[in-house]
């Protein structure tokens, strides 16, 4: 434990490779934790922002007491108490919860990258992850979409006005919207797919000159899965977005695209060079669009998405977000092609 | 149970060459027996896909598990994998109940039939060392015990068979393709069929309420049970863990994981012929074949039957009779 | 959530005992409950105006009423919250009066009791969901089961109102019992003279159309669309051909049994039942022709005007679709010889059943209306005897536990003092004619001035008791009674002795029933919903009753009731598109596993397999077929299945509230 | 008229009181409930420590439903449904008698008395059938008492 | 190095309960060995080698409920006071429910959470070196090493445990340490380690805590040899043991490995069910549920295991790890590749206890022999790996 200084090595004689941190561990742990700074290149590209919940290497250093590193820590379990302020009806099965944390302080300390993604929940059914939508500048509320699946959902579609949820957030990593900086961006998204991006779409689109070209490509199967209208609506208007906004088939009054996302992305052409992709969106639909970013000759590390996993305790520990080494709920859920392409195919 | 006859090599080298056939004419995929396991105490499920390597395959009263147990939904590897396993007398009624329900494609079955003339309660004979016990032989009415140390003890195999072994009353395979060996003769009277239930029925109820909470304290919950239940069929969606409804929680505590036992047992009734599969997976010893064996029992009262016998019958708990016996009030 | 009590005092019903106030007040303490009120009268109008306008004006979205019984006021509430832009589903009742006010007297345990069901359904209305009803086309077309006078009067009266319908009849012609009978009571107008014309009608009908000598084989569907199985049996005559001119009967050298005639006559092999047979056309019976059962003769063939005879004909399967079905199989009379051994078994020649002494005293009967007595019918050189002393006895397979027919077939009483008068009309008033009886029930319309008619005017001699033996001495029927007004064992030399066999179900109801999904009783009747509320349907919807063979009738209920069914058909089918209750089964396709338990224990068939997408099958719940009875909820090991507003985990979290807290 | 139980006066009128034993009824809609509310209609007296749970038909009812009553704390439960032969939905009781005939056969091997469990079939006409089957089934649940210390 | 005669031990216990919870382990009415609170005059079992389970739940409880929480309804004054309505505000988005005006509390219940702490001072006594070290690899994952989040519940008790092991002097055939760099008489985790030898046992103390306990009166000093013999009983288990597989290149051997054929034929007998690590001392995944009933309830952590179906189901029915494969390879990988990946150790101490316990005795040696070698450099070219991926994923005739 931290306090040990006179532990004696393990009498099985051992200096693996495989096991850089073996022979520190071996010495006791408090030295071990020197070690990993170079280590786990686990973030290409991500960002964490306030590290408020997550813990740095600090926080632990050698001789430093597990209070005062809970202390620096707090709890990760526990939720920040929060009320649903608005609901706003996406589509028949999403909608939107807007909601604040009832200590105000907190409310007005709390910051995000986009792409993070929190912890909502209601103290009775449990927890669920969802993508931190609004907008990272709004001071006012936290937003999720929900889409009704499960119990957890359900629940949450319940909700009225004026209930309680617990909220913990942020969590995970953003997308690298700084390294971006100076590139075109191109999103690629899908149904609920949306929900992962919009907090992004909101960032670079209110810190416009920083970034070239910005197209917006999103579909659903009819005009009514469309999420955020209003957003689809500002998008269009806007003549510094080119906004494509497609529906599988035709119907009466549509006056947009047709068309499935890749196809449509397809068409548009958009030219790889200085280009970041960003995607998301039903699993299947991801698989065609990478391959026609393939084919428009995009590399992998030009091409984000963003990942769902079953998560409990998001915090990397409980075990099942992995894919391989990597957890979802800490190392993403944003990932480059480049990163994905490194780990076992456990989609 | 009468005396061994101490053929198991002779219906040991049948198994294998059965094995060795259905998998050389390309039958099965692969084949389902009996193995050595890690040390000579063990006898394992054993799967072989080569005609060459059959001779892995063993026949001995360790070979207790329930290979029907491999045909449950998902088991397969591949899902539509033509299956050649053996079945012992009881293995061979939990593939009855499987078939009366079409839960298993009788098509992409092949089954050896082993009669059988008992096994060995393995976990009461590994009970007579303190440390640990590596080798388990049988020869007639003795059972070999020898552990670590090489000590050895002889116990008798009347007294070391399993509980349902002793009072086994169909001993030879209910269906099968092949008999590996001849039927063993069938015990003309099995009087203390209930011996054991009839005991605990004799209790007062605080007494077994005592034990019962005594018993399911210890559950952790593994879910080896229903895992190595040949007729549990919710497989990946278990109920149990199921949250909505929630008949069970996960919180580990005697409440919960008899509430968790009552939910398989209620789920096997009419299917399950205590096999004592559960029972043997169950890592910290709970008595689970007792409570099957109740439930039989009742079984056999209401409704004079006993699962897992006929093919065409239907579970009893699909099915109803308007003159039922009981119920009228 | 936000969920709103509303508490009602019933006046003083619920109020007396319980503290409605009180209870409604905590009931703002639970758990997502923001809105609570007590109503002196909730199902009055201002009642249900003040759910409506909490309901608007602080935005409740689930609301439970504390009141009666939910079958007294669970759809007016329900109404009501619709009215007010709620889903009607999330809405639940607390039965505060039935099983608490009026059970309970005192003050504080009927307020604890109350204040506990309340949180009950505060509990399952948290777990409830919207539900919306279904909507299914419906097809307007109308099976009548039966071509008696129950599925004539039906058919009729629909066909009438416009709608196509079939008339499925057993035997090769329609007019059932009643076509049978000679005279009807308490009027003794002739039966065929009522009957005979409605059958023509219904041959007639542009919008009728009959399928004699056929049966169901198959019924599929739910209402508004069967799709049923119609087996025409071969009857070895081309109907399209035949013209029904009798020449074959005439021709044909084998006899055969008269099943019109009660087989107190015989017919031929190849034979049409009775002359106004609709539809009339020749049917062989195999099992006498010579040509079936020796190979040769053919006469038939040879005699027939029409070449309408074909010995190669098979059964032939008819597939037809319809919206609603009306049984009207009818019954089938008391096969007395197979219980009262202390009659004869029917080895007495002169003991007869009343159904056969009604085809002898029928003027198109086979003893032309003459009653004879049978053991000297048919013999050479002996002519035929009128009775001089007839005994009716009654209460034959009815009332008699002993052979398991414990109720009252209901006519029997009315059609012995019918034929009692008969007797003494057709062989004259001296004739003696006595009736055991148990009890005269005689409760229609000019029924008891009927009985005391043939007491009176016709000096019927009404005997009071049961005979207990019938035997054959010196060429009488020795009858051996007790009156028991009297109290006097009673002996009579009879020369006919004519049994008022009751009624009992037809042969073959209950398998009907299973094909149909309809329940029967234990005596093979078919079942009703409800003997009040619903007398006319069963509990599968769009199937429904007429006649006997929902219980003994005679024909004027018969009649009134095929008729009630009729404006019950047309009540279903007069929308294009049937509403199906929401509250059904429903499955979690994540969660299936296949194993098909629930399609094997549906009474209504409702489950069943679906291909998805990726070639896997699993269990579907057809929403217009599924009744909500929750089996194959109770069954599916994996709890996939889920009874829409009676779930599972609401039945659970209702124990759980109540105990726990 | 049988009278209210003895319990019923003078205690507590909370259902946790001393001597108090819960008691949860699952009847099935078309008999057993109209059953009782035609008891109440006729305002025949029940005993007060019973609580109904109105279900479409007895073949709704999992015998686990019950094992979790008991394990939720009830002392006893009864189930009611319509006669055999009569179920609204045909068949529904049939299956119902089965499962529950072993339920109830199974219950003293988990350490409970029989008087804690009864299945019976009331139908919507027999109200003083029902207020007697209920107040003896309650009758002999008091007598036992509150379960205590049990496994389930 | 002290010595604690035989006749002491009874005695250290009552002194070690004065003052805080002893786990040691014993025996239940069936004759099976648990770790379970010490009460004096209990019999404690040593001389089995190993308990049934790893004492891990004493720190990582199988169920723990971490948070409780209470509402409160403000009630049906506050809730008429509570103006709702008014009209919609025309800029979008159009919300379903009117938000309440400003300034205005719009919340109709009161929340209130708390969090469970329950960290007794504990001495676990009696468990084996590769139990202790069980405890030490998770302390890695839930003391954040490496930056990650830090596990107040299981960190607290970790605090408030005492571990005294005892060198194991005779493995068992199911044993392994030495193959996983520990040892019959390991120390990681351990605080003080006792030693039998004739008479008594040696006592080491490895840390502050175990120094402190040697504070205790009954122990004496080490006699002549004894320190020896002590040793002598090391070495001869430690040589007891044949280690069955070379760690080196595990990690590497997996990853290689990943959509290895061998994977299908390996995990035949598994029948996917928990006990491997229900027994494992150190197997951390874990489940999160709410428990409520009406108002108030509970949050609870309970142990959860990568064979289990549903650990990782998503609500839409997809499952990525659905095939029971991919599960048993999980697991695996997670102890020898992924885990040491993260933290720079192994998740497996060697107890061997997943082998002996395991219904079907899946054998984590033969998996870890089979599939921990790693290719060579020059050999397994792309392709084949691939081809192997496409074989192992359609299920086809292996």
């Amino acid at each position: 434990m931290a306090k040990n200084d006179k532990r004696k090595a393990a009498s099985s004689p051992a200096q693996a490779a495989d096991f850089p941190g073996r022979e520190a561990a071996a010495r006791g742990n408090g030295e071990a934790r020197k070690a990993p700074a170079a280590r786990n290149p686990v973030k290409t590209g991500g960002v964490q922002s306030d590290g408020r919940r997550r813990m740095t290497i600090d926080d632990i250093r050698p001789g430093a007491t597990i209070a005062a590193a809970r202390n620096a820590a707090g709890n990760p379990y526990l939720p920040e108490p929060a009320t649903v302020v608005e609901i706003v009806p996406e589509t028949h099965n999403i909608k939107s919860f807007r909601v604040r944390f009832d200590d105000e302080a907190v409310m007005e300390n709390f910051s995000f990258a986009p792409g993070q993604v929190g912890q909502l929940g209601i103290f009775g059914v449990g927890e669920s992850t969802f993508a931190i939508n609004s907008s990272p500048s709004t001071k006012e509320y936290l937003q999720f979409s929900v889409m009704r699946t499960g119990e957890v959902t359900t629940a949450l579609h319940n909700l009225s006005v004026g209930d309680k949820v617990g909220v913990r957030a942020p969590m995970g990593c953003g997308f690298p919207v700084d390294e971006w900086k100076g590139k075109k961006i191109l999103y690629v998204m899908g149904g609920i797919g949306s929900a992962a991006l919009r907090a992004t779409i909101h960032y670079t689109l209110e810190h416009r000159d920083d970034y070239e070209d910005v197209t917006i490509i999103y579909g659903a199967r009819s005009p009514e899965d469309l999420t955020y209208k209003y957003d689809i609506d500002d998008w269009v208007e806007r003549k510094d977005v080119n906004a494509v906004i497609t529906i599988d088939r035709e119907v009466p009054g549509w006056d947009k695209r047709v068309g499935f996302v890749p196809a449509v992305l397809e068409e548009e052409q958009p030219r790889p060079k200085d280009t970041i992709a960003i995607t998301c969106g039903p699993p299947i639909m991801i698989k065609f669009v990478l391959q026609s970013l393939e084919k428009l000759q995009f590399t992998d590390d030009q091409i984000y998405t963003t990942l769902e996993k079953r998560m409990k305790c998001g915090i990397g520990i409980c075990g099942r977000c992995n894919m391989g080494p990597r957890y979802v709920c800490v190392d993403g859920p944003v990932f480059s092609m480049t990163e994905l392409r490194e780990l076992p195919d456990e989609m | 149970m009468s005396p061994a006859n101490g053929n198991y090599e002779e219906v040991e080298q049948r198994i294998r060459e059965l094995a060795r056939t259905a998998l050389e004419e390309g039958r099965v995929d692969y084949f389902i027996g009996w193995t050595a396991g890690y040390n000579e105490s063990e006898v394992i499920p054993g799967f072989v896909r080569s005609a060459d390597r059959v001779d892995a395959l063993v026949w001995n009263p360790l070979a207790a598990y329930n290979l029907t147990a491999f045909l449950k939904r998902k088991m397969p590897d591949p899902p539509q994998a033509k299956i050649g396993l053996a079945v012992k007398g009881c293995d061979s009624r939990t593939l009855v109940s499987l078939l009366q329900e079409e839960l298993v494609d009788r098509e992409r079955l092949y089954v050896v039939g082993v009669p059988c003339e008992g096994i060995v309660n393995r976990r009461a004979v590994s009970k007579v060392f303190a440390n640990e016990v590596v080798k388990i032989e049988v020869e007639d009415d003795t059972i070999s015990v020898t552990n670590q140390d090489g000590e050895t003890k002889q116990l008798a195999r009347e007294e070391y068979l399993l509980d349902h072994c002793r009072s086994c009353k169909y001993p030879n395979p209910r269906y099968f393709d092949d008999l590996a060996g001849e039927a063993v003769t069938e015990p003309e009277d099995q009087a203390p069929m209930w011996r054991e239930i009839e005991e605990f029925e004799a209790l007062p109820e605080a007494e077994k309420d005592r034990l019962m909470a005594e018993a399911f304290e210890k559950c952790i919950r593994c879910y080896a049970c229903i895992n190595a239940c040949p007729v549990c069929y919710c497989w990946d969606n278990c109920v149990c863990r199921a949250r909505q409804p929630k008949l069970v929680s996960q919180k580990v505590n005697a409440q919960e994981n008899l509430m968790f036992q009552m939910v398989h047992m209620f789920h096997v009734a009419g299917r399950c012929p205590s096999c004592g599969n559960c029972d043997r997976a169950c890592p910290v010893e709970i008595p689970l074949y007792l409570l099957h064996r109740k439930m039989n029992k009742e079984l056999k009262e209401m409704l004079d039957f006993e699962p897992g016998i006929d093919l065409e019958q239907k579970p009893v708990f699909q099915t109803f009779d308007v003159n039922d016996p009981f119920g009228q009030h | 959530m936000r969920i709103g009590v509303f508490v009602c005092h019933c006046g003083t019903n619920i109020a007396a005992t319980v503290d409605s106030e009180g209870i409604a007040a905590r009931a703002g303490e639970l758990k997502g409950v923001v809105h609570t009120e007590d109503i002196i009268y909730t199902c009055s109008e201002p009642g249900q105006h003040a759910i409506q306008q909490a309901i608007r004006e602080k935005n409740l979205d689930r609301v439970v009423v504390a009141a009666c019984s939910p079958h007294m006021h669970e759809v007016t509430f329900r109404r009501t919250v619709e009215g007010a832009g709620l889903n009607p589903y999330l809405f639940e009742m607390a039965n505060i009066r039935e099983h608490c006010s009026w059970i309970h007297p005192d003050k504080p345990e009927g307020s604890e009791k109350a204040y506990d069901l309340i949180k009950m359904a505060v509990a399952k209305v948290r777990d409830l969901e919207p539900l919306y009803a279904n909507e299914v086309e419906v097809n307007k077309d109308v099976l009548v089961i039966g071509g008696g006078v129950a599925g004539i009067q039906t058919a009729l009266d629909l066909a009438e109102a416009g709608l196509k319908v079939t008339v499925v009849e057993k035997e090769t012609t329609i007019g059932g019992t009643m076509a049978q009978l000679d005279k009807t009571f308490p009027t003794i107008d002739c039966s065929a003279c009522i009957l005979t014309p409605r059958m023509v009608d219904c041959s007639q009908h542009e919008n009728i159309e009959i399928m004699a000598y056929s049966e169901i084989d198959r019924v599929q569907g739910y209402v508004g669309n069967f799709t049923v199985d119609i087996r025409k049996k071969a009857s070895m005559v081309d109907w399209d051909k035949c013209i029904g001119c009798e020449l074959c009967q005439q021709k044909c050298p084998a006899k055969a049994p008269d099943a019109f005639n009660e087989g107190i006559a015989t017919t031929k092999a190849i034979y049409i039942p009775f002359p106004q047979a609709v539809p009339k056309k020749a049917a062989i019976q195999v099992d006498y022709c010579r040509w079936f059962q020796e190979g040769k003769c053919r006469v038939c063939e040879r005699v027939c005007p029409a070449d309408a005879i074909d010995y190669e004909q098979q059964d032939e399967f008819v597939q037809k679709e319809f919206g609603a079905i009306v049984v009207a199989t009818g019954q089938d009379v008391f096969p007395w010889e197979d219980y009262y051994h202390e009659y004869g078994s029917g080895r007495i020649p002169d003991v007869i059943s009343g159904l056969q002494y009604e085809r002898m005293l029928n003027a198109s009967g086979p003893t032309h209306g003459h009653v004879l007595r049978p053991s000297t019918m048919g013999q050479k050189d002996v002519e035929p005897e009128e009775p001089k002393t007839v005994v009716f006895i009654q209460c034959i397979g009815s009332r008699d536990e002993s052979v398991g027919r414990p109720y009252c077939s209901n006519v029997c009483c009315m059609y012995t003092a019918k034929q009692a008068i008969l007797t003494k009309d057709h062989v004259g008033m001296e004739t003696e004619v006595y009736v055991f009886y148990i009890d005269i029930r005689a409760f229609g319309k000019g029924y008891e001035e009927f009985v005391k008619r043939a007491q009176t005017e016709f000096a019927v001699k009404y005997v009071r008791g049961r005979v207990s033996k019938l035997y054959e001495e010196r060429g009488k029927v020795k009858v051996r009674g007790m009156d028991t007004l009297l109290g006097k064992q009673v002996e009579i030399d009879a020369d006919l002795v004519v049994l008022a066999s009751g009624i009992t179900a037809a042969d073959g109801a209950s398998e009907l029933a299973q094909r149909l999904n309809i329940s029967y009783d234990q005596y093979g009747f078919f079942k009703e919903s409800h003997p009040k509320l619903r007398p006319l349907e069963t509990n599968t919807a769009g199937i429904f009753l007429a006649g006997a063979c929902q219980a003994p009738k005679d024909i004027p209920t018969t009649v009134a009731q095929a008729s009630g069914t009729a404006a019950k058909v047309l009540g279903l089918l007069a929308k294009d598109k049937l509403k199906t209750s929401p509250m059904i089964a429903r499955v979690d396709q994540n969660r299936c596993v296949s194993c098909w338990k629930c399609i094997e224990v549906c009474p209504f068939s409702a489950p069943e397999k679906e291909e998805l997408r990726d070639g896997s099958y699993k269990s579907h719940i057809i929403e217009t077929v599924c009744q909500g009875c929750g089996i194959c909820v109770a069954t599916c090991p994996v709890n996939c299945i889920d009874l829409k507003g009676f779930g599972t985990q609401s039945v659970l979290d209702q124990i759980e509230e109540v105990l726990l807290t | 008229m049988a009278q209210a139980t003895e319990t019923a006066t003078g205690t507590t009128a909370s259902w946790d009181g001393e001597g108090r034993v819960k008691v949860v009824g699952i009847l099935c809609n078309w008999c057993s409930y109209a059953g009782a509310d035609g008891a109440g209609t006729a305002r025949l007296r029940q005993p007060f420590d019973f609580r109904i749970v109105r279900v479409p038909c007895t073949g709704r009812i999992d015998p686990l439903h019950i094992l979790k009553a008991f394990e939720k704390g009830a002392d006893g439960v009864l189930v009611s449904g319509c006669h055999p032969g009569d179920c609204h939905y045909a068949e529904g009781n049939y299956y119902a008698r089965r499962k529950l005939e072993l339920l109830e056969r199974m219950l003293p091997q988990l350490g409970f008395e029989p008087e804690r469990f009864k299945y019976t079939w009331v139908s919507a006409s027999e109200a003083q059938r029902w207020q007697q089957v209920v107040t003896e089934f309650i009758k002999g649940v008091e007598k036992l008492g509150p379960r205590e210390g049990r496994a389930l | 190095m002290k010595f604690l005669p035989q006749d002491q031990l009874e005695a250290f216990l009552a002194h070690l309960a004065e003052s805080a919870i002893v786990v040691a382990p014993q025996r239940d009415q069936d004759g099976v060995l648990f770790f379970q609170p010490w009460e004096a005059g209990a019999e404690v079992e040593f001389e089995q080698l190993l308990t049934r389970q790893s004492p891990k739940d004493y720190v990582f409880r199988q169920t723990e409920t971490y948070l409780k929480f209470g509402y409160q309804m403000k009630g049906k004054a506050a809730a008429e006071e509570e103006e709702v309505g008014g009209k919609k505000s025309k800029d979008e988005p159009a919300a379903e429910e009117a938000p309440p005006a400003e300034g205005e509390e719009p919340a109709h219940e009161v929340l209130q959470v708390e969090t469970v702490e329950d960290a007794p001072e504990q001495v676990i006594f009696g468990l084996r070196p590769c139990d202790a070290r069980g405890y030490y690899q998770m302390d890695q994952v839930f003391g954040g090493y490496g930056g990650f989040y830090y596990d107040p519940y299981y960190m607290a008790k970790r605090e408030a445990t005492t571990l005294v092991a005892l060198t194991c002097a005779q493995p068992w055939s199911t044993c392994f340490c030495t193959a996983v760099y520990g040892s019959p008489s390991g120390t990681d985790g351990v605080d003080l380690l006792l030693t039998g030898i004739e008479g008594g046992f040696t006592a080491e103390a490895l840390t502050e805590r175990g120094e402190n306990l040697l504070g205790f009166g009954g122990f004496a000093d080490v006699g002549t040899g004894q320190a020896d013999a002590a040793q002598t009983v090391k070495d001869e288990a430690f040589a007891a043991i044949d280690p069955p597989f070379e760690i080196e290149g595990v990690p590497q051997g997996l990853r290689d490995n990943f959509e290895d054929p061998a994977w299908h034929d390996l995990q035949m007998r598994c029948i996917s069910c928990g006990t491997c690590t229900y027994v494992c001392p150190n197997c951390y995944c874990f489940n999160i549920t709410d428990e409520m009933v009406e108002k108030s309830g509970e949050r609870v952590r309970t142990w959860d295991n990568c064979f289990n179906p549903g650990y990782t189901l998503e609500t839409s029915g997809h499952n990525p790890r659905e095939q029971k494969f991919a599960r048993f390879r999980n697991r695996f990988s997670h102890k020898f590749w992924y885990y040491p990946e993260k933290y720079d150790s192994l998740l497996c101490s060697g107890c061997g206890r997943c082998i002996r316990y395991c219904p079907t005795k899946i054998d984590l040696r033969e998996v870890i022999r089979t599939l921990g070698r790693p290719h060579a450099a020059e050999a397994a070219p792309a392709e084949d790996s691939e081809a192997a991926g496409v074989h192992a994923q359609t299920g086809e005739d292996l």
